[in-house]
């Protein structure tokens, strides 16, 4: 089947990646009411792209770093990150790794190490190291115990990372699972959620 | 955004911005880049968007600043190093670092932050438009800055209608994380669901109707855009044969 | 003694605005009482109050004698059931079924028991031949029963339904009554906000009016639907049996039965 | 002249085994008022879609039969196209609106700008469309700050914008207060008088009564009973393919002293008909 951009920006799509943004902002905004201690924004960036691609998980991505970098502009430095993370995830679904509990954990931790590493070269050679959060104290004590900043940086962001990325795509997950069929259908991304056996997408 | 900043063509501000970008990445030292932040600030007093500029600045910009200067000055390792206690020690390299890069941070930062309080998204999409843009990029901006604000009230709504049938939102740990995905898949599900009917309220508004497309919302150019505009190219070109030379 | 109480109670909401002034009510055990009246009547307020949704800025809300200030809206919901008027607000499971069980599983109750009452809740609601089903493959229409179904299976004290009747076809409109008097004969309390008048004459002997902010009146549905001073004010028309009754000069009539009455 | 044709349509949704539209065949002629009646999920929006060709284009799923929109084939037209002859507002008010204009005014000129009306022609357009549905006073709020009622009148302006010859109404009252409801059937006397085709989906069935012409109950699929309102909407029958009388009828069949197409069907024709005897 031929893929191409138009293909997988379909007017569907095109849809959904506003509704991908939301939910990467009212899923932050209510771990913040619950007080989880994750660091939960990616939801929408991962959902979306899981049920639509990598294309339109990559614009989802950079669209909700644009939007908040309107108010806070450091995140227009950290847009790669999550263009990453959609883009990534996107091709892990279109390569049928979320299917199969094997696939899940390898994507996790793959989604894990393009996050981590992206956001570390925007952290060391933007940010001289530093993200503005808590997690600068972490950065700080392998610094001081003779570690260099970028694999300080590294190391913080795989640790904290870690937690993060699971949380988020568990989540993410879980609710894709409960998408309806009949819209599944609909999406060229769709059919490998769609809990029918044997369904196919007719016309 | 009402001031006369405000009405300010979207494009003569971008492009001020973005000609205090390049200079800020491309100059040596740190003063005039400090000097940037003074200088936005009394344009966004000018403008009437102080308080967000502060805001924002001291949410996000400052915080790294002070930190930046902590990590490169106390904490890593350079050769020039002074020992103060224990891993803190004083390092004039690390300094060095530390002003140039923070001192750009705050130039840029201040200059995009002054560029969207004071730019209504509305007229960034009608520049865009107007320039060329095709009509989906400016529909995902536009729709997405809606849409943030109702999905937010939404989740109010569906806090309410899931606290109403027993699910607890406060309490211990374990509470509340059980609490998240009844709390975000009912916004989830019903917006996906709605995306379904939202495509068809479109199509039968002509949005994928072919041809040429018009605005019935519309800004013009003043004499001051013109004069702004020519006035940044030109000390654009000056700054980069200056540099160059 | 009433169950669930209303004492001059007032709200205003964070930006100021009062959503009700002052209001009273009282419930007993088994009745079944609409509330009616235009929107931004107060309807949805009075009802978010009894549930703790809302907290009253003044005045106290009882149920079973207590306070229920000290109470989270949770812990409210064993007692006073709210479904929404929007199913989509509530539904996150992909099936019926688990959509039903879902406030059971957190009781601690026992499987087997489980599944007798969401069957049973599912067969009052017309869901049994879909528990299967995702929520979603559903009509809107149709949905709401599935959030009908989830708050009547744990089986509170009183059943608050908001605006059931939209949008639904005759058979749905007829199956609400049925649960509203399955419940009623459990001893339950079910207050239903409506706007459709011919549903109010068929099911209910109390109705009460809001208007501007505020109860207007308690009555039966013969005393409100024939004040025609009330209906003005409140903006509410006549069923239409009423209105027809009305312009051929005859009064007190409510079903087409009293109209053939009065006609032979 | 808007005519639309169906010939043996059949649909099926995809993952679906049963046929939501059955063998359905009418036409629909220009200028009438039609109330497409029945049960829920007996097939009515589904039809709709089909009339606008939502189905196949969006849906997918498998369609059978002709549609034919003014004698040409409804796959013969492009959606632009398609958006500025068959109008289509939803049940849902909520989705109505377009979500990228952050004012009513601009809303309703948002299908104009689509395909590419000049702006002074799309001002005038728009200042009609206001005064027409008394929106003055909603001109400058954001469209999804509007309550319900405020969002469906906003929505068919929008619609009404693009000057399409046929409207479809989807249940544009279910979820609206009794005022709201008659604000938007007052709309639809408006079309009526522009000579507009209107099919509107709707369970309450006295207004129906009220406003429509022509008369469709779909069961299961099916097309089950179709002519004047005044024959269909007397008929017993509805009742049994889960559809509904309007109350005035449900009197005079209870009652018994009138048959047929003699009973009237709003409590207007009523009282003028039991005046007028009376006089006799």
């Amino acid at each position: 089947m031929k893929r191409g951009l138009k293909y997988d920006f379909s007017l569907m799509a095109l849809v959904l990646i506003p509704v991908g943004v939301s939910i990467n902002v009212v899923g932050y905004q209510m771990s913040q009411i619950l007080k989880l201690p994750v660091f939960i924004d990616q939801i929408g960036t991962i959902l979306v792209s899981m049920i639509t691609g990598p294309w339109v998980g990559m614009v989802t991505g950079l669209l909700g770093n644009v939007v908040n970098g309107m108010i806070y502009p450091t995140a227009f430095g950290y847009a790669i990150v999550s263009m990453l993370v959609g883009f990534v995830s996107g091709f892990l679904s279109r390569w049928r790794w979320y299917s199969n509990v094997v696939g899940v954990v390898i994507g996790c931790a793959l989604l894990n190490v393009v996050s981590s590493v992206s956001a570390a070269v925007v952290t060391v050679f933007m940010f001289g190291g530093v993200t503005g959060a808590g997690t600068d104290l972490l950065t700080a004590a392998f610094v001081a115990s003779g570690q260099a900043l970028w694999d300080s940086v590294l190391t913080t962001n795989v640790i904290s990372g870690t937690v993060n990325t699971i949380v988020n795509f568990a989540i993410a997950w879980i609710i894709v699972r409960r998408i309806p069929d009949r819209f599944l259908v609909k999406l060229n991304y769709g059919l490998p959620y769609i809990k029918k056996k044997g369904a196919k997408i007719n016309g | 955004m009402d001031s006369r900043i405000g009405k300010l063509y979207p494009t003569t501000k971008f492009m001020i911005t973005l000609l205090v970008v390049i200079i800020s990445i491309f100059t040596p030292g740190y003063v005039l880049q400090y000097i940037m932040f003074p200088a936005f600030l009394i344009i966004s007093l000018m403008a009437g968007t102080t308080k967000q500029f502060l805001n924002a600045f001291f949410k996000s910009i400052f915080i790294i600043i002070l930190f930046i200067f902590a990590m490169q000055v106390f904490i890593i390792t350079n050769e020039d190093q002074t020992p103060i206690w224990g891993f803190i020690h004083f390092s004039q390299a690390g300094l060095a670092t530390s002003l140039s890069m923070t001192s750009k941070i705050t130039a840029i930062a201040s200059a995009i932050m002054t560029f969207f309080e004071t730019t209504k998204v509305k007229d960034i999409t009608y520049a865009l438009e107007y320039a060329g843009t095709p009509r989906k990029v400016t529909f995902l901006i536009s729709s997405t800055i809606q849409l943030i604000p109702q999905m937010s009230s939404l989740s109010k709504t569906i806090t309410d209608a899931q606290k109403s049938r027993g699910i607890e939102t406060e309490g211990g740990l374990m509470t509340r994380i059980k609490a998240f995905v009844p709390m975000l898949g009912p916004l989830v599900l019903s917006s996906i669901q709605q995306t379904e009917e939202r495509v068809l309220a479109l199509e039968s508004r002509a949005f994928s109707a072919k041809g040429k497309k018009t605005s019935i919302y519309v800004l013009h150019k003043t004499g001051l855009d013109i004069v702004l505009e020519v006035l940044s190219v030109i000390l654009l070109m000056g700054y980069v044969v200056w540099r160059v030379m | 003694m009433a169950y669930l109480e209303l004492k001059n109670v007032s709200f205003q909401y964070p930006n100021g605005y009062t959503a009700v002034e002052n209001v009273s009510m009282e419930f007993e055990k088994g009745e079944k009482v609409a509330i009616i009246g235009q929107n931004g009547a107060g309807k949805t307020t009075t009802v978010k109050l009894m549930n703790g949704l809302l907290r009253p800025a003044k005045g106290e809300v009882l149920v079973g004698g207590t306070s229920t200030e000290k109470y989270t809206t949770a812990q409210i919901a064993k007692n006073v059931g709210y479904v929404f008027q929007n199913p989509d607000d509530q539904i996150f499971q992909d099936s019926i079924y688990k959509e039903i069980a879902f406030g059971l599983l957190k009781s601690g109750m026992g499987k087997a028991e489980i599944d007798k009452k969401v069957k049973e809740t599912a067969t009052l609601c017309g869901l049994e031949n879909v528990l299967e089903e995702h929520p979603y493959n559903l009509s809107y229409s149709k949905r709401k029963f599935i959030t009908i179904a989830a708050i009547v299976v744990m089986d509170p004290d009183v059943v608050i339904l908001d605006e059931p009747t939209a949008g639904q076809d005759r058979d749905s409109t007829e199956r609400l009554g049925k649960i509203m008097n399955w419940l009623t004969a459990k001893n339950k309390i079910v207050i239903t906000i409506t706007h459709d008048m011919e549903f109010v004459v068929k099911e209910f002997e109390r109705v009460i009016v809001m208007a501007k902010k505020q109860k207007r009146r308690d009555a039966s549905p013969k005393e409100i639907f024939w004040d025609e001073e009330l209906l003005k004010f409140s903006n509410l028309k006549q069923p239409y049996i009423c209105q027809f009754a009305s312009l051929l000069g005859y009064r007190d009539v409510l079903t087409i039965d009293d109209m053939i009455g009065v006609t032979e | 002249m808007a005519e639309i044709i169906l010939k043996n349509v059949n649909y099926q949704y995809p993952l679906e085994e049963k046929e939501v539209v059955c063998d359905f065949t009418y036409c629909f002629e220009q200028g009438k008022v039609y109330g497409l009646i029945g049960e829920n999920e007996s097939g009515k929006t589904t039809l709709c879609n089909i009339i606008r060709g939502f189905i196949p284009e969006l849906y997918r799923g498998k369609l059978e039969g002709e549609i034919l929109i003014n004698g040409r084939k409804i796959s013969s037209y492009d959606s632009g196209e398609l958006a500025s002859i068959v109008g289509y507002s939803f049940q849902n008010p909520f989705v109505q609106i377009s979500g990228v204009k952050d004012n009513v005014y601009e809303e309703i000129a948002y299908g104009m700008e689509n395909i590419g009306v000049p702006r002074e022609q799309m001002i005038k357009r728009v200042d009609e469309l206001v005064k027409m549905f008394h929106l003055e006073e909603l001109v400058d709020k954001n469209p999804y700050e509007l309550s319900g009622g405020q969002k469906q009148r906003v929505a068919l302006a929008s619609m009404i914008a693009l000057d399409p010859e046929v409207v479809i109404m989807d249940e544009p009252t279910s979820q609206l207060d009794p005022k709201s409801t008659e604000d938007i059937f007052e709309i639809v006397n408006i079309l009526k008088k522009q000579g507009k085709t209107i099919i509107l989906i709707e369970h309450k069935i006295d207004l129906v009564a009220e406003y429509c012409d022509s008369i469709l109950l779909m069961h299961q699929g099916e097309l089950v009973m179709h002519g004047d309102a005044k024959d269909v909407l007397t008929d017993p029958k509805v009742l049994e393919y889960g559809g509904q009388l309007p109350q005035i009828v449900l009197y005079f069949l209870k009652q018994g002293k009138l048959k047929g197409n003699e009973i009237p069907l709003t409590v207007k024709e009523a009282v003028e008909k039991i005046l007028k005897e009376a006089q006799r």
